[in-house]
């Protein structure tokens, strides 16, 4: 399959994103500027991490208006495979493709550190791979990674078993335990842990290679 | 600051007023700035000389113990002298690195200033056109038991970790410790490694005559003036009202400049004729160093030099330390193609001069010409001074004998030991560092030294910084010597053999006789090292006048040090792997 | 020409970490008289824009980019400045 | 009871890259008539002092702890709360 790696101003684990598709997955991708205006030809969009200019307003509420977003909503509602990762998570919520937004850790601090995950639901096409009741490990490498949502949000996330991955112990204050959820559709996964930093023996962790895995086996369905 | 701002003095008003001395220039200075032009400097030439011959950019009082330094080797491609030093790995590849202080903006205002230090380092590396893989830290602050030195110790690491997160280098190792030494005047050394394909090595020179010079990244602001002079000062109480050299760092800005810099010398290479980055003293050091290592002079058109505020004086653009800019020399008639590499990153790059045959540095506002001095004077042929030392009175005491510890309850001083804060786990620390970003971090913060993987090789890297000032203070030589073997002990136990080293050698005013002995002893106590383990020392940084109120630090040499593992199943951690297994003490 | 004067700040209902921390640290400087601290964004902007639409601009800017609706609010003071 | 409202930021010539990259943005997104934009920091603080000290409490509290006095100022304004 082709992925395609969105690179915004300030995009930094973009080149990460396309390491982990290719050398360990073996699939195809290409880095994908700001500046285009189509996905025609991509099986799959992955928006990686980083400080999209600079984050200094909010995370993710510049690049929302680059020229590239109206070409990832389109992917996104025509059914397309959409995963945003830390600041792909932001901007995904900023977008308005996923509920809620991110806030700043408790703790006020950048927090990088591995964190133990529960993934709750095994059905999407992001955790097919992972068995039932798995828990994995991934790195989080974040500043502003607490999930807020209201009660009526939280209440029809957990209804649709939207909420897809939590932390066994929250570190940054997210509402409940989230740390990551697809929209209503389940074609777009917005996480704050990294899967892309944890695919190889050699850094130490495989536990994201599945969900790439997962993503390649539903396209190829 | 205000002062620095207001009209211009005439060049007869300097003579009688000496402005200079304020800015750290000596009469004697002056008078030698007289004589090479022979008249006298306007307002802006004097205040070239004063920062261009200050200790940060001249290295006047430090050059004749750095000329002492073991840098050669067959490994090295680049000694001391560029933005970083380079050192061979094989494959056709280099490994590029330096530490860097910056301790004066960090005691001042230390959020910014450590941020600004590790910019500052960042843009070293990828000046020498080298990708930029990862930073250290070593930091030394008073102890921590008071309101002060934990805000400076938060704003400090928040400072480093904001940096390097935003710009996507990871920051994977370093040192923190606790002295009353550091308590009015804190130690931030930074350290960058960058990975480097020798076909791309860059200098920082301005050759060719007509070449153009082309000024990239941040606009300049009034941030920062003086800062280089500021640097070469000792605190006292009473100048608190001077500290205003604030820099602010823009991590976003810089990472635009640093994929455009590595863009244009991985493919503009017929158009790339030299590049560095605007630093201490910043346009003025660059652009003139730029021009007095090539041999050449340069015509510099103020009026082009993108500015962020109004009526800036030549005076002001050219010793502004405003962070993320860099001076590139183009060869003529290929401006085009830079301009469009920064325009697509969406930064400023805009021709401000070109290369002249005359050996002179000449610079012009509304065009008027407002200095021309010998473009040698401001940079090769600053003043260099050697200092008389002394030995210090601390050491002239005999030895005394063994101190013997009094343990009546192992355990507890046990515990005690694990609280202290220099000896605690620094975790708290490192994890507001992202350490993995690139995907490169084999072995993370809380190993002996960390391991970097080169992608696409079976090659890693080892990096570590230590120093230890206690050992130094009593004992200059050896002291000395420790801390080079320390790095070198570090990274044998990750697996690598030591390379090469930088160093940062903060110490106090090299003008008192015995600051200048410990300078000068720990330094030939590194070169002892440096030449028993083979690691040449092939950049580095000093950070002299580092005193409070007449009291100097503890002479701190900080030593950053980088070894090769040739394939990655040969790296090594510090843990205990398994129930049983033997443990081995291995030494004297 | 037009300063907008645009303050932001969490929903009452949202939990505000910064605030939190910034009390406690004030409680332990010993201003104990502080019973409630919110940390918010503060904007300025100054705008060449005519009296009939400045008020729109300023609400469509904090709408579409300023102000995250999911939890923040705002509200805004505008001033004519003289030119001069 | 008092609100004191307190704005802090930058000074004048210290650089303000989250303004320069609102800014932007605005253009961008072709609020042209924005010419400039500053970002700072909004607090509202709650104090049972008394009106006598309320004022100084204020001041003492921005210069020791909520503005870094090397690059922001700042100005305030303080209300007094009914008490129900
Ligand atoms: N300021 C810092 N930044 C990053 N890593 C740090 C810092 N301080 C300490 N560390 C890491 O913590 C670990 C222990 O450091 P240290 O206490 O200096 O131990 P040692 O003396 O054994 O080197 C090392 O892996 C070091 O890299």
């Amino acid at each position: 399959m082709r992925f395609a790696v969105i690179v915004f101003p300030g995009s930094n684990c973009d080149e990460d994103m396309y390491y982990a598709v290719t050398d360990q997955l073996g699939e195809t991708a290409e880095l994908v500027s700001y500046t285009a205006t189509t996905l025609a030809g991509f099986d799959g969009v992955l928006i990686p991490g980083g400080f999209s200019y600079g984050d200094y307003l909010r995370c993710g509420a510049i690049a929302r208006f680059s020229p590239i977003m109206p070409a990832i909503i389109e992917f996104a509602n025509n059914g397309g495979l959409v995963l945003g990762v830390c600041n792909g998570f932001q901007i995904l919520t900023e977008a308005g493709l996923l509920p809620g937004a991110l806030r700043e850790n408790k703790t006020l601090n950048f927090i990088c550190k591995d964190a133990p995950l529960k993934i709750e639901n095994t059905q999407t096409a992001f955790t097919s791979a992972y068995g039932q009741n798995t828990e994995i490990r991934l790195p989080i490498a974040h500043g502003e990674g607490n999930y807020y949502c209201d009660e009526a949000t939280l209440a029809q996330l957990k209804a649709n078993h939207q909420i897809v991955f939590t932390y066994q112990d929250n570190p940054n204050g997210s509402v409940a335990d989230i740390a990551g959820i697809t929209n209503e559709a389940g074609n777009v996964l917005g996480m704050m842990p990294h899967p892309e930093r944890a695919v190889e023996w050699l850094l130490g962790n495989t536990d994201g290679l599945p969900l790439f895995e997962s993503m390649a086996a539903k396209v190829r369905q | 600051m205000t002062e620095l701002t207001k009209s211009e003095l005439t060049p007869e008003e300097i003579r009688d007023q000496k402005p200079y001395l304020a800015w750290s220039m000596t009469e004697e200075e002056y008078q030698r700035a007289c004589q090479i032009l022979k008249r006298l400097p306007n307002y802006t030439e004097t205040g070239l000389f004063a920062v261009m011959w200050s200790e940060h950019c001249s290295y006047k009082n430090s050059k004749p113990v750095l000329k002492q330094f073991h840098t050669t080797g067959k490994q090295v491609l680049q000694g001391p002298g560029e933005g970083a030093g380079i050192v061979n790995i094989g494959d056709g590849q280099a490994v590029v690195f330096k530490a860097e202080s910056h301790n004066h903006p960090s005691a001042v205002e230390p959020y910014e200033g450590a941020a600004t230090g590790v910019g500052g380092i960042i843009r070293d590396i990828f000046s020498m056109g080298a990708q930029p893989i990862a930073v250290l830290d070593s930091l030394r602050f008073g102890e921590l038991d008071n309101a002060k030195t934990k805000y400076l110790v938060s704003q400090v690491v928040k400072g480093i970790a904001d940096y390097g997160n935003c710009i996507g280098l990871p920051t994977v190792g370093g040192e923190t410790s606790f002295d009353t030494t550091y308590e009015g005047n804190p130690l931030v050394n930074a350290m960058c490694v960058g990975i480097l394909d020798q076909k791309d090595m860059q200098v920082g020179q301005a050759k060719g005559f007509d070449n153009s010079i082309i000024y990239v990244g941040a606009k300049t602001g009034r941030d920062g003036i003086h800062g280089a002079t500021f640097a070469s000062e000792e605190f006292s109480d009473d100048n608190e009202s001077d500290r205003s050299a604030v820099q602010v760092g823009d991590p976003f800005m810089e990472k635009l400049l640093m994929d455009a810099c590595i863009e244009v010398v991985r493919e503009h290479k017929t158009a790339l004729v030299g590049i560095q980055d605007m630093g201490a003293a910043g346009l003025v050091s660059s652009s003139a160093e730029m021009a007095s290592k090539a041999g050449t002079g340069m015509v510099l058109d103020l009026d082009k030099v993108p500015v962020r505020e109004s009526q800036m004086t030549p005076y002001e653009m050219m010793l502004s330390e405003s962070q993320e800019r860099m001076l590139l020399c183009v060869n003529k008639g290929y401006e085009q193609e830079i301009f469009d590499v920064f325009a697509r990153y969406n930064l400023d790059a805009v021709k401000i001069g070109h290369v002249t045959e005359s050996k002179q540095y000449r610079l012009y506002h509304h065009g008027q010409l407002v200095t021309d001095v010998p473009a040698d004077a401001l940079a090769s042929d600053a003043p260099v001074y050697h200092r008389p030392k002394q030995l210090p009175e601390r050491l002239k005491q005999p030895k005394a004998t063994q101190f013997q510890p009094d343990v009546t309850d192992l355990p507890a001083v046990f515990y005690q030991l694990l609280a202290q804060p220099t000896i605690a786990s620094k975790k708290s620390i490192y994890e507001t560092y992202d350490t993995q970003v690139r995907t490169n971090t084999v072995v993370k913060p809380g190993s002996d030294a960390a391991v970097l993987r080169i992608r696409g090789t079976k090659k890693a890297l080892a990096m570590t910084m230590d120093g230890n000032a206690r050992y130094i203070y009593l004992d200059p030589r050896q002291g000395g010597a420790i801390a080079v073997s320390e790095a070198a002990r570090n990274l044998v136990a990750a697996g690598a053999k030591p390379l090469a080293m930088t160093d940062c050698l903060n110490y106090g005013n090299p003008e008192k006789p015995e600051h200048f002995y410990d300078l000068e002893t720990s330094g030939l106590g590194l070169t002892d090292a440096c030449k028993a383990l083979d690691t040449p020392v092939i950049s580095g940084n000093v950070s002299l006048y580092n005193e409070t109120n007449g009291q100097a630090i503890y002479p701190t040499p900080v030593v950053g040090m980088v070894g090769l593992i040739k394939d990655t199943k040969d790296i090594q951690t510090l843990a205990f792997k398994n129930a049983d297994d033997l443990i081995y003490l291995v030494g004297t | 020409m037009y300063i907008a004067k645009i303050y932001v700040t969490y929903k009452p209902s949202i939990l505000d970490p910064k605030g939190e921390s910034i009390k406690s640290a004030l409680h332990r400087l010993n201003y104990e008289t502080v019973t409630d601290v919110t940390m918010g964004k503060y904007f300025e902007l100054k705008l060449e824009a005519d009296a009939a639409t400045v008020e729109s601009t300023v609400q469509a800017i904090c709408d579409q980019l300023l102000v995250n609706v999911n939890m923040e609010t705002y509200r805004y003071e505008i001033e004519a400045l003289e030119v001069q």
